[in-house]
């Protein structure tokens, strides 16, 4: 590992929210050295984010003391940093009407660079990163991974000394994680220091040099990457090792949903000829990539578009809704994979959130207390581990955190039919295993349950059978006794398909 | 007609590119006319005490400027709601403006070039700078929206600032830019508006600030929608005014005239676009119906 | 900043103000004393303090509730004016009839003026898609002028030189509760009013749809609510709030419609409901807070020859003060 | 100051029937001539007066707060006289003075008899308005030598008076100037939007008006732009507009609401205002006049005009022709 020296040092770093009642960081701390790659793992909720804002002056911590090379970072405000630290932050958004070529101008030092010379920057930067950006789309029509993608350009544009990154796989397909780190390999190569947070241990465990372990606020570990196993960090981190999800043979019951020769074309994706059938008591995953198909099969399913031909039907041939108002209706517990669009209003309080699917129940001729949203929140927060006050704003919850209260909510009140878009995204190990615990005992109390999701390993812990999108068609079924990571991967990526599982 | 329509359109077009910037940049500017009135009032003064035309569009819009930093900084700094602070923006304005009238020239009423001891009038075809500033105003904004880096980030900071402050641009600088144009445009509509009657007369911005920001809504992000509605309100007006010299219609019944016109025109254009989507949803399935026979 | 030294700015700026009025002011003492006593120094005083708090309770709450729905009630101005000229009509057209059943209807009639332009403006939206913001305040620019011409020309008394419609028979006019002032027994309307949103908003199933509703549209579709009645639904009520307080305005204070006479209603709606940051508790309290404001301003500047510009520049303090220092959360 | 005025006050022991008077404006001050004239008038009187204070109270232009306004002057106590002005006041001051009986108002320019609380005094607006339409029918009918002449009337707002009172005096005088006399007549909707004021003159003019009659406040302004750039005439009405802008205001009458104003509250200062009753006046009586003795007027208009102007006003003033109600 070539050390060319120059590091940024956060100490000691303190920042708390809601007039102090949040400790989101209570004395965090870490060395980022040139020309490596340091992973900063911990819990949900544990600071992660706010450390790593902290450090690419997009937060100001309330105390302590951010070092570069030595010298105290007067003010270290984001304008002062960021051509030397780029910063990919957790949900990375681009400009909705700016091109992606007009959103990559838009950082650029205005010193110099002619247009020429910017659009060979930018060629030779995606190429390194084996990805194809579409230059002249609008911001709110790329998909997920690619604004992540166009993000990672826009930053390597400034060549910048540092460069952090928040969970930026967890919308990338195997593959393109698979390049992005490489990249990064070659980067810290190069020398320039990389900052990467993620929940995938095992992946950060052997692309880091070094890793810094966070637990409520604090860095309780700085070690080379090599001197901690998997189950010494997890147990660190958590105290619990890291287990796989315990399965049970599944035993399928009546049909609660069929597919039947689904067709859809949307400017964005499209889906054509779809059909599959879901069992009560199963576990049935569609997985791809996203814009492949995946997408668009959510969009149906959420009835925020129709489709153009087939149809889809519930238990009993009762057809599917078609206005979203419904879903809730018919029974149908569903996690969308926006969270933050369609799975929670962020600017109400938790309460408000967790109580939603239950507002009927709880309330009596109409009339509904805040006492009685209180207490049902308060327990399923407790129950999903979600550390969080009832009554404060939504908007001010980790990611994972959020994850898990949208989760919780739906699983505590799903019956028949439910379904899951992504249900893992930005959860850690020990939240994952939790959730897929209740998915699968959700599914031994004989709920149907649909996963839509584009990570295999998600798929593969607790899915009954695997359907593989490609090119808006399935391509590939595999029962849980044929799964196999290398040939689903292949099947995702159009280079094989075998059998229909259906 | 024409001649009418441009010259009520000048200041109106003036305004509401003043108004489109910070608009976009993700900041409603309700006190364009309290800016207005500002401009109006130095701008005459300036032009009237120099004799220069010129140098009463530059006062207008220095003042204009000061007080949108003014505003700028009472929203982007002290964090006020921009909605009353705006509103604020015009009390101020008009309250100021009653007192430094009254205290300069011991009236809070019209001004007239002879209260500054000058009888310099401004020269006679001036009726034709304002549609002149208004049009190299609105090509200027095409341009500076679509073409130039900075126009991206204004765009930038009204979509998505977390990501513009990430790039390394602060969003309140670029707010802040944004208002203190929003106060230059404004300023210079106002003061071409005095220098059209050749007199300040208080209030004399007779809601044109509010009429811009309407169109602003109205026209939404498209520069060109703006451009639209603010002619065919300017049309409407110009309408009114001359039927109100034929007879059968109550005269202050036509009043309503352009708000009613504006008002069937949005519903026109609602029902057209709803009408092209469903169209075009019906397109798309014929194509996929095709591709799927076939 | 920090909260503190924004405090100190504004406190500084509203002094600098006040130093500024006892300057200019020939009575510097009474002005001040004016601005803070009046409206509670006499029962005249204090009786058009709650009429004015009451009425703009009906506005503010009026705006919040479109606002909570998720819409921008822009039109309360119109819907106010309306409000205030249908009951006037109705009860003229029927001069003999039994108050007790009339004067209800009055103001039903008046809330359904209103609450007809505001669910035009939510029917709007949901059919073509028109942002009713803008449509709301449209309507109401349509509106204002057509209303004006109704009362100067053909609805005018011919008796009087008032821009105004005859009056209503005395029995219809609503209850004097501290004559001469304008308080009527249409304040416990005002009040129930608010309460009622209050209670609703936090106590009821309706409540909780309507804030998810506005909160996020998408999320709460997803949820099963019916989001589109709710929001057409909110817009309709508020405009009924605002007809109600025109109603207020007419057959209490004027006994008349009269032209301009609602004016300032459904702006000074929205500033209440600002102050309120939308909050169902704070509707009232912030009305009164308004109320107290423009009257004391406008007694210092009747009896004290403090300016009405100097008025309006202390307004305007006020307006920035009130709410800096709260991350600005409005549009 | 009013400090010195009051310790003035206590020295000089000489109090008449009234020691302060509000004047309330029923609108603003600024850009209205007669409002002006009103408080310029009383401040005069006052002047003469020592102990006598005035307080200046603006209603703004809501006429639904003037009875609010008003009503709290009189509940206040602390006036002896609220003096105003506006044909919509009187009704206003009998309401309160139902209030407060013991509240005195001088009200000019409006009518109403038997209140005792208050005495008026009016003018006769239709007289003012058949003035400016003589002369304009005169203009008019110089530049048009056949037919039926075309005058201009351009209104702030559409307002009692106006439309009972100016408006038709106007039309009547333009057909006793011209024969036959066509009146356009338009509403700027407000009393300040110049532009618009501007907008509606030229089309006026444009369309073969060459005169026009602008009562609009400050829009009035836009009327005059308007009138530079068409080369077209315009008619100042309540006060002398000839200076406003010496050669397109070629006319201009006037009321003498100052001297009527300072006349009556010295009575009420000396306690001889007898209220209940009411007064009312017009050429005849000395109270309104088109002003002929500005040299912008003799300099801009032909002597034959000029003479059948002075000759009819003559004829006004001594009563032998009378303006048709
Ligand atoms: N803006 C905010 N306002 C209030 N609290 C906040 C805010 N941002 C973060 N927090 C709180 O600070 C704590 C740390 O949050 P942070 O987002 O840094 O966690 P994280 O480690 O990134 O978690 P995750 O893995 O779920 O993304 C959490 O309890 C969170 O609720
Ligand atoms: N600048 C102004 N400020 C306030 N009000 C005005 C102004 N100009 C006109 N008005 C209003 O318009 C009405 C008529 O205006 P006009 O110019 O004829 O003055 P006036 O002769 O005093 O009116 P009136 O004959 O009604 O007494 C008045 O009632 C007055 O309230
Ligand atoms: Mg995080
Ligand atoms: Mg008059």
């Amino acid at each position: 590992m070539p050390d060319s020296g120059g590091s940024i040092r956060a100490r000691n770093i303190h920042k708390y929210f809601n007039h102090g009642e949040v400790k989101a960081l209570d004395g965090a701390g870490i060395n980022l050295r040139r020309g490596e790659i340091h992973g900063l793992l911990g819990e949900n909720g544990s600071g992660k984010t706010t450390l790593v804002r902290c450090i690419a002056g997009m937060t100001r911590p309330d105390s302590g003391e951010i070092l570069m090379d030595g010298i105290p970072a007067a003010r270290h405000n984001r304008s002062k940093v960021s051509g030397k630290i780029a910063y990919i932050p957790q949900h990375p958004r681009l400009v909705p009407s700016l091109t992606v070529q007009e959103f990559l101008h838009l950082g650029m030092n205005p010193a110099g660079q002619g247009r020429d010379e910017a659009a060979g920057k930018i060629r030779r930067i995606s190429e390194r990163l084996r990805i194809d950006l579409p230059l002249a789309t609008r911001g709110n029509r790329v998909p997920a991974n690619l604004v992540t993608a166009t993000m990672i350009v826009e930053a390597l544009l400034k060549a910048p000394d540092f460069l952090i990154l928040d969970e930026p796989s967890t919308s990338f397909t195997p593959l393109e994680t698979e390049n992005l780190f490489s990249l990064l390999q070659e980067l810290a190569a190069e020398g320039m220091g990389i900052l990467i947070v993620s929940h995938k241990i095992r992946e950060v465990r052997q692309l880091a040099h070094r890793l810094t372990l966070l637990r409520k606020g604090k860095s309780i570990a700085e070690t080379e990457a090599r001197d901690l196993s998997l189950e010494e960090i997890s147990r660190i981190l958590m105290g619990t090792g890291d287990r796989a999800a315990e399965l049970t043979p599944s035993s399928p019951g009546g049909i609660c949903l069929e597919v039947r020769n689904l067709s859809k074309r949307s400017r964005e994706s499209f889906i054509r000829n779809i059909s599959f059938s879901l069992r009560r008591g199963e576990i049935l995953a569609l997985s791809g990539i996203r814009e492949n198909g995946l997408d668009c099969l959510e969009r149906i399913l959420n009835a925020s578009v129709q489709p153009d031909s087939g149809e889809i039907l519930m238990a009993g041939g009762t057809p599917y809704p078609r206005e979203p108002e419904r879903i809730k209706m018919a029974g149908i517990a569903m996690v969308p994979s926006d969270r933050l669009e369609s799975g929670a209003a962020l600017g109400l309080p938790v309460m408000e959130n967790a109580a939603v699917l239950v507002r009927k129940e709880l309330s009596r001729y109409g009339i509904l207390g805040e006492k009685k949203k209180e207490s049902y929140t308060r327990e399923l927060l407790s129950e999903y581990g979600i550390s969080a006050h009832p009554r404060s704003l939504t908007s001010a919850l980790s990611g994972g955190m959020l994850q898990r209260l949208i989760l919780g909510r739906e699983i505590l009140s799903a019956s028949g039919l439910v379904i899951l878009c992504e249900p893992a995204w930005g959860l850690d190990v020990k939240g994952r295993l939790e959730v897929y615990q209740r998915i699968l005992s959700l599914r031994d109390r004989g709920a149907g349950i649909l996963l839509l999701a584009s990570d295999i390993d998600e798929v593969l812990e607790i899915a009954d059978r695997l359907l593989v999108l490609y090119n808006g068609e399935i391509t590939a079924g595999f029962q849980r006794d044929q799964f196999d990571h290398g040939r689903i991967g292949e099947a995702m990526l159009g280079i094989c398909g075998t059998g229909d599982g259906k | 007609m024409l001649n009418s329509v441009l010259s009520i359109a000048a200041p109106l077009i003036l305004a509401a590119v003043a108004g489109y910037l910070p608009f976009r940049a993700g900041i409603l500017n309700i006190g364009l006319e309290g800016l207005m009135a500002l401009g109006a009032f130095f701008g005459f003064i300036a032009a009237a005490a120099s004799g220069f035309w010129l140098m009463g569009v530059l006062a207008g819009s220095l003042a204009g400027a000061m007080a949108a930093a003014f505003f700028a900084w009472t929203v982007l700094r002290l964090e006020a709601n921009i909605f009353l602070s705006g509103l604020g923006l015009n009390l101020a304005a008009a309250g100021f403006l009653g007192i430094a009238s009254q205290m300069a020239f011991g009236t809070k009423g019209v001004l007239r070039p002879a209260i500054l001891n000058t009888s310099r009038t401004f020269p006679p075809d001036h009726g034709i700078i304002p549609v002149l500033a208004a049009g190299f105003a609105f090509t200027a904004l095409m341009l500076i929206m679509s073409k130039t880096r900075w126009g991206h980030r204004v765009i930038a900071a009204g979509e998505a600032p977390e990501t513009l402050e990430n790039l390394g641009h602060p969003v309140k600088m670029v707010r802040l830019q944004t208002l203190v144009l929003s106060g230059i445009g404004c300023g210079a509509a106002g003061a071409l508006l005095a220098l059209d009657i050749g007199a300040y007369v208080p209030n004399m911005t007779g809601g044109r600030g509010w009429i811009a920001l309407v169109a602003l809504y109205i026209a939404g992000k498209s520069p060109l929608g703006l451009l639209a509605t603010v002619l065919l309100f300017s049309a409407a007006n110009a309408t009114a005014t001359v039927l109100q010299g034929m007879t059968g219609i109550p005269d202050s019944l036509l009043l309503a005239s352009p708000f009613f016109i504006t008002f069937l025109g949005l519903v026109a254009a609602g029902a057209l676009r709803t009408l092209a989507e469903s169209r075009q949803r019906r397109k798309e399935r014929d194509l996929t119906a095709d591709e799927v026979r076939g | 900043m920090t909260k503190n030294r924004r405090i100190l700015v504004i406190s500084g700026g509203i002094l600098l103000l006040l130093g500024l009025v006892l300057y200019v002011s020939p009575k510097p003492l009474e002005a001040l004393t004016d601005l803070f006593t009046d409206p509670l120094r006499t029962p005249f005083a204090f009786g058009n303090l709650m009429a004015t708090a009451g009425i703009l309770t009906l506005s503010g709450a009026g705006i919040a509730v479109a606002m909570t729905s998720g819409s921008f009630n822009l039109g309360g101005e119109g819907q106010a004016y309306l409000g205030s000229l249908l009951p006037v009509l109705l009860l003229l057209a029927l001069p003999g009839a039994p108050p007790a059943l009339m004067i209800p209807l009055g103001l039903a009639a008046g809330a359904f003026g209103g609450s007809a332009m505001g669910w035009l403006s939510g029917i709007m939206r949901e059919k073509i898609g028109t942002d009713e913001l803008i449509s709301s305040y449209l309507a109401a620019g349509a509106v204002i002028p057509i209303i004006d011409y109704l009362i100067a020309v053909p609805l005018r008394d011919p008796d009087s030189y008032l821009l105004s419609t005859p009056k209503i028979a005395e029995g219809f006019r609503l209850v004097r509760l501290l004559p001469p002032s304008q308080l009527t027994s249409g304040i416990f309307l005002a009040l129930g009013a608010a309460l009622l949103w209050w209670f609703l908003s936090r106590y009821t199933l309706m409540g909780y749809e309507l804030r998810l509703s506005g909160a996020n549209p998408r999320f709460a579709s997803l949820s099963g609510i019916r989001v589109s009645r709710y929001r057409s639904g909110g817009m309709s009520i508020s405009g009924a709030l605002c007809g109600l307080a025109g109603a207020l305005m007419s057959l209490g204070v004027y006994g008349a419609a009269v032209q301009g006479g609602t004016g300032g209603i459904g702006w000074n709606g929205i500033a209440v409901a600002l102050i309120a940051r939308y909050r169902p508790a704070l509707i009232l309290p912030a009305a009164l807070f308004f109320a107290y404001l423009t009257q004391g301003l406008s007694a210092a500047v009747m009896a004290s020859g403090i300016s009405n510009e100097m008025g309006l520049l202390l307004q305007a303090a006020v307006f920035i003060a009130i709410t800096a220092g709260e991350a600005g959360k409005g549009e | 100051s009013p400090k010195e005025a009051q310790t003035e006050e206590a020295q000089q022991e000489a109090p008449g029937a009234v020691g302060s008077i509000a004047v309330f404006v029923p609108g603003v001050v600024a850009g209205s001539p007669t409002y002006e004239m009103m408080v310029e008038g009383v401040e005069a009187a006052a002047r003469g007066k020592s102990g006598v204070e005035v307080s200046v109270v603006e209603g703004g232009f809501n006429q639904g707060e003037w009875l609010t306004k008003l009503s709290s002057l009189a509940a206040s106590g602390r006036y002896d006289l609220i003096v105003t002005s506006n044909p919509a006041m009187p009704e206003i001051c009998a309401e309160v003075s139902r209030s407060y009986p013991e509240a005195r108002f001088l009200v000019l320019d409006g009518h109403i008899e038997g209140n005792p609380s208050i005495f008026t005094f009016r003018f006769n607006q239709r007289e003012q308005g058949y003035l400016a339409g003589y002369f304009a029918g005169l203009v008019a009918r110089e530049k048009q030598a056949e037919g039926t002449v075309k005058v201009g009337l351009i209104a702030g707002q559409e307002y009692p008076e106006m439309l009972r009172s100016i408006r038709p005096g106007y039309q009547q005088g333009a057909e006793a100037a011209a024969g036959t006399a066509e009146l356009d007549f338009r509403v700027v909707g407000n009393w300040y939007d110049a532009g618009k004021g501007s907008e509606l003159a030229g089309d006026m003019f444009r369309s073969g008006v060459n005169v026009i009659l602008a009562i609009a406040g400050g829009a009035n302004q836009g009327v005059i732009s308007a009138a530079q750039e068409a080369g077209k005439g315009v008619i100042w009405f309540d006060s002398s507009g000839y200076d406003v802008a010496p050669g397109t205001v070629i006319g201009s009458t006037r009321i003498y609401l100052d001297r009527a104003a300072r006349e009556m509250t010295l009575k009420a200062i000396e306690g001889e205002l007898p209220f209940g009753s009411a007064e009312s006046v017009g050429i005849a009586e000395g109270y309104i006049t088109f002003i002929t003795d500005h040299p912008a007027y003799t300099e801009n208009l032909s002597q034959e005009l000029r003479e059948k102007l002075e000759n009819h006003l003559e004829e006004l003033k001594n009563g032998s022709v009378k303006v048709q109600e």
